[in-house]
């Protein structure tokens, strides 16, 4: 069977498995993002807070996400709870990196002026350097939203959602006809996704940067 | 006088965050990692082991694995830097405008490609294993942060400051490498650690091609479920992202512009 | 030092109290024991040397740079401990890089405070348009661009704008006009001078600009090094009676020439000058030029507006029957009442017989000044000046 | 895998009327395949039943079953023992179903009686190989190796190269040193003849044949014996009997050719593992 | 447009045809359709209202910015289209905002361009310390620190210094000298006139203060929006023959008064004033001054040097056997023949008699400046102006 015959007739599968690996990546990367740039914000002062915020979130993604995975099923089950915690977890670094990054980046005159007007912590960070560091962080965001993508295949192993039961599948049939057009259609499909990501990405970023400073 | 010491107290403050991290920051850090490897093997010396666990666990395949972990992300690691990083800086250069958005869209596409799914596949249709294959896996599934960070941190450098430098007639490789370069680093770098961490965490993967590293360690552990294997291989895999992330910060206040 | 004591009513709006900022790492002292009272209502204006801690005083003061030591005492109260955003809020500030936002348009730049203190849209709108037309910008064309798309001018008097946006009582002005050319800049003074002539705001502006010190402040505060106050002054006292050499060369070569800015040809009384009516006959004229101690006649209309001057060679060519509307030149160096000392001496430097002609509101002739009566009044100022120096000396312990 | 739930709604008369079981299994097709056996069973018998199959790893699917997010699975008997029991093979029982069944009720896991086939670990390489040097047996093998110590290399995955019953047991047994080259089970097959000489196979797996390669006999009997059985929650079990006696059978008729072409229709014929179970279940008359 | 043809001789070094910009999105072009010739070795000053596009023109000339239309000649060669980095390689550069590198010392940042020429580490060194101390600052302190550790004025010099660390011949300056105090620009002013006197670079100045563009300039570009030349020529004829009320209105009240700062003393013929020498008994004095027709006596030293003003009350008062030498007052308006009329004006119109003594470099009495002659001097400029204007107008087609 052709890799396009195969498509063919699992047609309906690759939209589902899309509809789902997009859904719990998109989920994921929302939250990463909240809580990291949340944390990034909470620490990119402080040299301290800083080192350790990005210690942590840097040894969770090392956390092989096998391990990860196994280790979140006896607390939070199969399918997608593990799975949004686990990419959730991994999603942070990069955001707090890059969150920290950009904030620390802003131009010294511009947080002064801020200052100056009597805009008080949290107005300058929302209006001033939350807009300013944006670039940075959504690129941040950018980079998490990759990784995640590849990560969430591997949520196969806990039946979470996504193009990984395909990838899984073909693995286990290694030494098949089938098995090369299982993990390609399911490597097709996350590239697809990350297209679509980097199209939507293109767009938040227009949309969401100022002509300003783009 | 009453008022004497708070000042006393804005002036140090400030002395601190200004002067250069002092010593004592330098070395929190590698002493963490040192207590947590202390720990750890008090923890695994406390065990009474079997005879699966004893051999996932003695010193001589341990320091194998550590080894060859260090061996993968540092080729994968510097791969991706030779990969990325001129990549990056073509792509912000003006003459590949055009270009730009299709091959930053390509790099993103392999980047999300499952490592796992890359790795079977270089296997299954390429016949492509070890150590060689397991750096492909790697590099494509790091170039992306470093790409995207080398290009905004350059893109973010202040105009006036490339005016000023062009207008001195600096060739465009002269204010790259003089001015935009260095003030492009803390973005860049920041890239460069994800992808560090991510290199060290993927490389725990790349045991399913017979590529060595932590993983065999820890799917040992995984796959004849002995927990203790499991948390030595993870653990050793942490510390050493850890230890090297520490390196690059290392690297990372040696190359920061200081004037900043 | 010359203390300030000469407007004891006035309240004293900011003190300054041995203040003192060292930098990290550097030898010297940024500020060193600064001591300032700025009263109420007035704009006072720092002038000194660059790198003479002009800056750094001004950012202690609303706290963006803390003080090594010292205190800031705001309308009596101790805010150097204070929460600083409160404090700021209170205080409009033009930061001496101009330092918009780069993201918001410049619409959105101006309205920040407005915004921040929760003005309704149709309220900041007409604030925006407002201050954008006070800087002479108009807000038509400028509203919608972004920082970058602003000449260096333009991004100044946008900073200008947005410090106003609030309407804040205290303002903290540093060199605010330094990039901005003499017609606008001089429209900008004026602006301000006439607001602040209603609103009363009390000002603390930078400026390297001697003549703009002059012209803006209530009072001037000339440093040296390390912010030590070398005077503290109304204009005309630095002017006419500098405490020191460095004072003097400080303010310049031209002293007299700029304190004749601050005097009025209304001050002063118009000499007397021969003059005759277009309706006088020629002989007549003739006559009373030969009876009178000038050499040329002004000749007045019906109005007693100046026509022209008639010098005596005029009035002897002239036929007998022709009338004085017909001969003689019409005189260009002309000022009203309200025009400076130095706008009279300006004119009569280049007018025919070195002098120049008053008139009033209607344009009447009112006398003629010359270059006597513009050095008597120097000459008087120099006196009463070195009087008050010498009061004000004797009024310290 | 996507198969549907809820089949039996139409045999309300089944013993397990109304009854929902979230059904497990792991990540190779043999597990699928039996998976979706009990599961058309428990439909036919009138319960619903939850698609939960394909869960990566003995450890995970494990933990799946104890932590009640599935509530039956097939294991081996062997990898009881020696993966969840925790046990080496050095003591091995005699009985060992018997053994493992009676130590796990301790966690609660109750073992049914295994099928009558069994999946255990083979050294297996290619053909020609075998054909071209005479291989046929371990010992053979062993003997071969000894000769040419470069061409030693097994591809094996982690779990095999780190148990006691594996490799290390494997080189004692027959006095061999083998290079392992660590892959990815599913790897192994199109591997041997490339990477390695030789490679440890699952004895019913399709694919031995599927890739042209070849078993050698244990001929010193030294794997352990891994038979399939299901295993559940002993609550699941005492709440449920007719789980047992619809399996019963079932059981008997699962021998090693049949499991292995099952696996093979799947495997080499790219059948859906649920349909090749239904295919079987009405073609031996189990389920209508 | 008065066009500049009376520098002939001169080689055209820059020239602009009909150059054009149009920053996307706006209505109005930023620079339309410029024609400007800048001759070799000149000093031409750009000035006009904020945003009228001097930044712009500027920027084209290096190619900062890419003209929308028209071109640029550099010493004959068209530039509009050559590389680009060699071009500004050839030219200095001043920004308008400074444009330090933050991550460079400030040393570094002067030796930036030594560097790029490969110059070796002493000379550069050398140079570096060369250009800080022209620009007024200690290399000691200051090579070592980094932008933000500056004042706003002294990053501003920094700019210049690190413009000029290559000696360029061609330099373009945008507002170099807008924040620095008044010494400190006075000093940079004249060191660059001085060294500009020695190496005569061909420079493009922009500046907003049009005192600046009168003392800088060979001659001043005056634009209005849209880089629409009003006026290009001399400071002199400028200043006395503005082409149009724009620019009358742009260099400001005081026109007169600027213009005087471009004569001298030494230009003019001090006028006599009856004078006696200290060794001149009271009575003879006193016959001196009866047949004067001025109001008060000079008494001189032996050396012909201004002892002092005697007035006829003094001489009256002053019993027969007293000296000169003890009574009179001593006289403190004195110019040099180097010293501007506006410097001999200032002293005047604060001086006793009003008038300015001259004098010579030995300190020896030429005579004195008064109104008059300074009124004179005025009105022959402007005469003489108007003829040089009329004549350049015939000149054109
Ligand atoms: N990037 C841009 N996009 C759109 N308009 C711009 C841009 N840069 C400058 N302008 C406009 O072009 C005009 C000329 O700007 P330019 O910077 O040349 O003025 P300038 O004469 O240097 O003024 P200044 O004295 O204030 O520095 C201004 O009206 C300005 O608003
Ligand atoms: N961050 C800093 N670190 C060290 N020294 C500094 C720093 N900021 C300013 N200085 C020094 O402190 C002194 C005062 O600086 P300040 O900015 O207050 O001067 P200023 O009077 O505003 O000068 P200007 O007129 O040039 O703007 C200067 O000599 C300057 O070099
Ligand atoms: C199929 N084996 C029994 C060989 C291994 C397992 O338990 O998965
Ligand atoms: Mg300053
Ligand atoms: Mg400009």
């Amino acid at each position: 069977m052709s890799f396009l015959e195969f498509l063919e007739t699992r047609s309906s599968d690759m939209v589902e498995l899309g509809l789902e690996h997009a859904a719990v990546v998109g989920l994921s990367v929302l939250l990463a993002t909240i809580i990291g740039v949340t944390l990034g914000v909470a620490t990119y002062q402080r040299a301290r807070a800083r080192g350790m915020v990005l210690a942590i979130t840097g040894a969770i993604l090392t956390i092989p996400s096998f391990a990860l995975f196994i280790l979140l099923l006896g607390p939070l089950g199969l399918g997608w709870p593990p799975t949004v915690v686990a990419l959730t977890l991994y999603g942070l670094m990069p955001v707090v990196r890059n969150t920290i990054t950009g904030l620390r980046g802003v131009d010294p005159a511009v947080l002064e002026a801020a200052k100056g007007m009597g805009l008080n912590r949290r107005q300058r960070l929302l209006r001033i350097e939350l807009p300013l560091a944006w670039p940075v962080i959504i690129t941040g965001v950018r980079v998490t939203t990759l990784v995640l993508l590849g990560i969430t295949a591997i949520a196969a192993i806990i039946n979470g959602p996504g193009y990984g039961e395909f990838i899984f599948t073909g693995l286990a049939r290694v030494g098949t006809p089938v098995a090369v057009n299982l993990v390609l259609a399911g490597a097709l499909g996350v590239m697809i996704l990350a297209v679509l990501f980097d199209i939507l990405f293109y767009t938040v970023r227009k949309l969401t940067t100022s002509k300003g400073i783009q | 006088m009453s008022t004497q010491a708070p000042h006393l107290k804005t002036a140090n403050q400030e002395t601190g965050v200004a002067g250069s991290r002092g010593l004592s920051q330098y070395l929190v850090m590698p002493v963490v990692l040192g207590i947590a490897l202390l720990a750890l093997y008090v923890y695994v010396s406390l065990q009474e082991l079997d005879s699966i666990e004893e051999r996932s666990l003695n010193a001589a395949r341990l320091t194998r694995a550590v080894w060859e972990h260090i061996q993968l992300t540092a080729v994968s690691t510097l791969l991706t830097l030779l990969i990325a990083i001129p990549l990056g800086i073509l792509l912000t250069r003006p003459f590949t405008r055009r270009i730009r958005p299709y091959i930053v869209t390509v790099l993103t596409v392999l980047q999300a490609v499952p490592t796992i799914a890359i790795l079977v596949l270089l296997a299954v249709a390429f016949l492509f294993l070890g150590f060689a294959a397991a750096i492909v896996g790697l590099v494509l599934y790091a170039i992306v942060p470093v790409l995207l960070n080398t290009m905004v941190g350059l893109e973010q450098v202040d105009d006036a400051v490339l005016e000023a430098g062009r207008g001195m007639g600096m060739s465009r490789t002269t204010v790259l490498q003089k001015i935009e370069l260095p003030l492009a680093i803390p973005v860049m770098l920041a890239g460069i650690r994800t992808a560090l961490v991510i290199n060290v965490g993927t490389a725990a993967l790349v045991t399913y091609i017979n590529a060595g590293g932590l993983g065999d360690i820890i799917v040992a552990g995984l796959s004849t479920n002995r927990i203790v294997v499991q948390i030595v291989g993870a653990a050793l895999t942490a510390i050493l992202a850890l230890l090297i992330d520490y390196i690059a910060g290392l690297i990372e206040d040696l190359l920061r512009p200081r004037g900043l | 030092m010359t203390s300030a004591d000469s407007h004891e009513t006035r309240q004293v709006m900011i003190r300054l109290e041995k203040l003192t900022k060292h930098y990290p790492g550097q030898q010297r002292n940024a500020v060193d024991g600064l001591d300032l009272d700025i009263n109420e209502g007035e704009i006072v204006v720092l002038v000194g040397p660059s790198g003479c801690g002009k800056t750094t005083t001004m950012k202690m003061i609303n706290r963006i740079i803390e003080p090594t030591s010292g205190r800031i005492i705001l309308n009596g109260e101790d805010v150097t401990r204070t929460d600083a955003d409160q404090l700021r809020r209170r205080i409009g500030y033009v930061i001496q890089q101009t330092g918009l936002f780069p993201h918001m348009t410049i619409g959105e730049n101006v309205a920040t405070v407005p915004k921040l203190l929760g003005w309704d849209k149709s309220r900041t709108d007409a604030r925006v348009d407002e201050l954008l037309n006070m800087v002479n910008m108009d807000p038509e064309i400028f509203r919608h661009r972004y920082p970058k798309q602003l000449s260096g001018g333009q991004q100044q008097r946008i900073g200008v704008a947005r410090a106003l946006g609030g309407d804040p009582t205290v303002l903290l002005m540093d060199e605010p006009f330094g990039a901005i050319d003499p017609i606008t800049r001089d429209r900008l003074q004026n602006e301000f001078l006439r607001v602040q002539s209603e609103v009363r705001k009390t000002i603390v502006f930078v400026t390297h600009d001697i003549d703009e010190a002059i012209k803006m402040g209530d009072r001037i505060a000339i440093f040296k090094e390390g912010s030590q106050l070398a005077q503290y002054d109304t204009p005309e006292q630095i002017l006419t009676a500098p405490a020191d050499d460095f004072v003097a060369e400080f303010i310049g070569r031209g002293a007299s020439l700029k304190r004749l800015n601050l005097s009025y040809v209304g001050d002063i009384d118009p000499r007397p000058w021969p003059t005759v009516s277009v309706s006088t006959s020629i002989a007549e004229a003739r006559e009373t030029l030969r009876n009178a101690a000038e050499s040329a006649l002004i000749v007045v209309d019906e109005a007693g507006r100046p026509h022209s001057w008639v010098s005596p060679e005029e009035l002897n060519r002239a036929g007998e029957g022709s009338s004085l509307k017909e001969i003689g030149q019409t005189p260009r160096a002309i000022v009203e009442p309200r025009a400076t000392l130095s706008d009279a001496l300006n004119e009569l430097i280049a007018a025919r017989y070195a002098v120049t002609l008053v008139v009033d509101d209607t344009g009447k002739l009112q006398g003629v000044v010359d270059i006597e009566q513009i050095n008597d009044s120097i000459r008087s100022m120099r006196a009463s000046a070195v009087t008050e120096a010498r009061a004000s000396l004797g009024g310290e312990p | 895998a996507c198969g549907d739930a809820g089949n039996g709604e139409d045999d309300n008369g089944g013993e397990l009327a109304g009854e929902t079981f979230t059904v497990g299994s792991k990540e190779f097709t043999e597990s699928y395949v039996l998976g979706y056996i009990s599961a058309l069973l428990l439909e036919d018998a009138g319960a619903e039943t939850v698609d939960q199959t394909g869960i990566s790893g003995t450890a995970t699917v494990r933990a799946a079953l104890e932590s009640e997010e599935i509530d039956l699975y097939w294991d081996y008997t062997g990898t009881g023992w020696v993966d969840i029991l925790g046990n080496t093979t050095e003591d091995l029982p005699d009985d060992l179903y018997q053994a493992v069944a009676e130590a796990d009720e301790e966690n609660g896991i109750a073992w049914l009686e295994p099928a009558n086939f069994e999946n255990t670990y083979r050294i297996a390489t290619t053909e020609s190989f075998a054909s071209e040097q005479g291989l046929s047996t371990m010992t053979e093998a062993a003997d071969y190796i000894n000769e040419n110590p470069d061409e030693n290399g097994l591809c094996a995955a982690s779990e095999f190269i780190n148990r006691d019953d594996g490799l290390p047991g494997l080189e004692e047994a027959y006095d061999v040193d083998f290079d392992a080259v660590e892959l990815d089970l599913n790897l192994i097959y199109p591997q041997v003849g490339d990477s390695c000489e030789f490679g440890e196979v699952f004895s019913t797996d399709a694919r031995i044949e599927a890739n042209d390669l070849i078993v050698l006999d244990d001929d010193q009997d030294f794997f352990v014996p891994y038979e399939g059985a299901l295993t559940l929650r002993q609550e699941t079990l005492d709440e449920h009997p007719a789980i047992e006696e619809l399996h019963q059978p079932v059981s008997e008729a699962l021998t090693d050719e049949v499991v292995m072409e099952l696996n093979g229709r799947v495997d080499t014929g790219g059948e859906d593992p649920r349909d090749v179970a239904e295919d079987w279940l009405m073609e031996q008359g189990f389920i209508d």
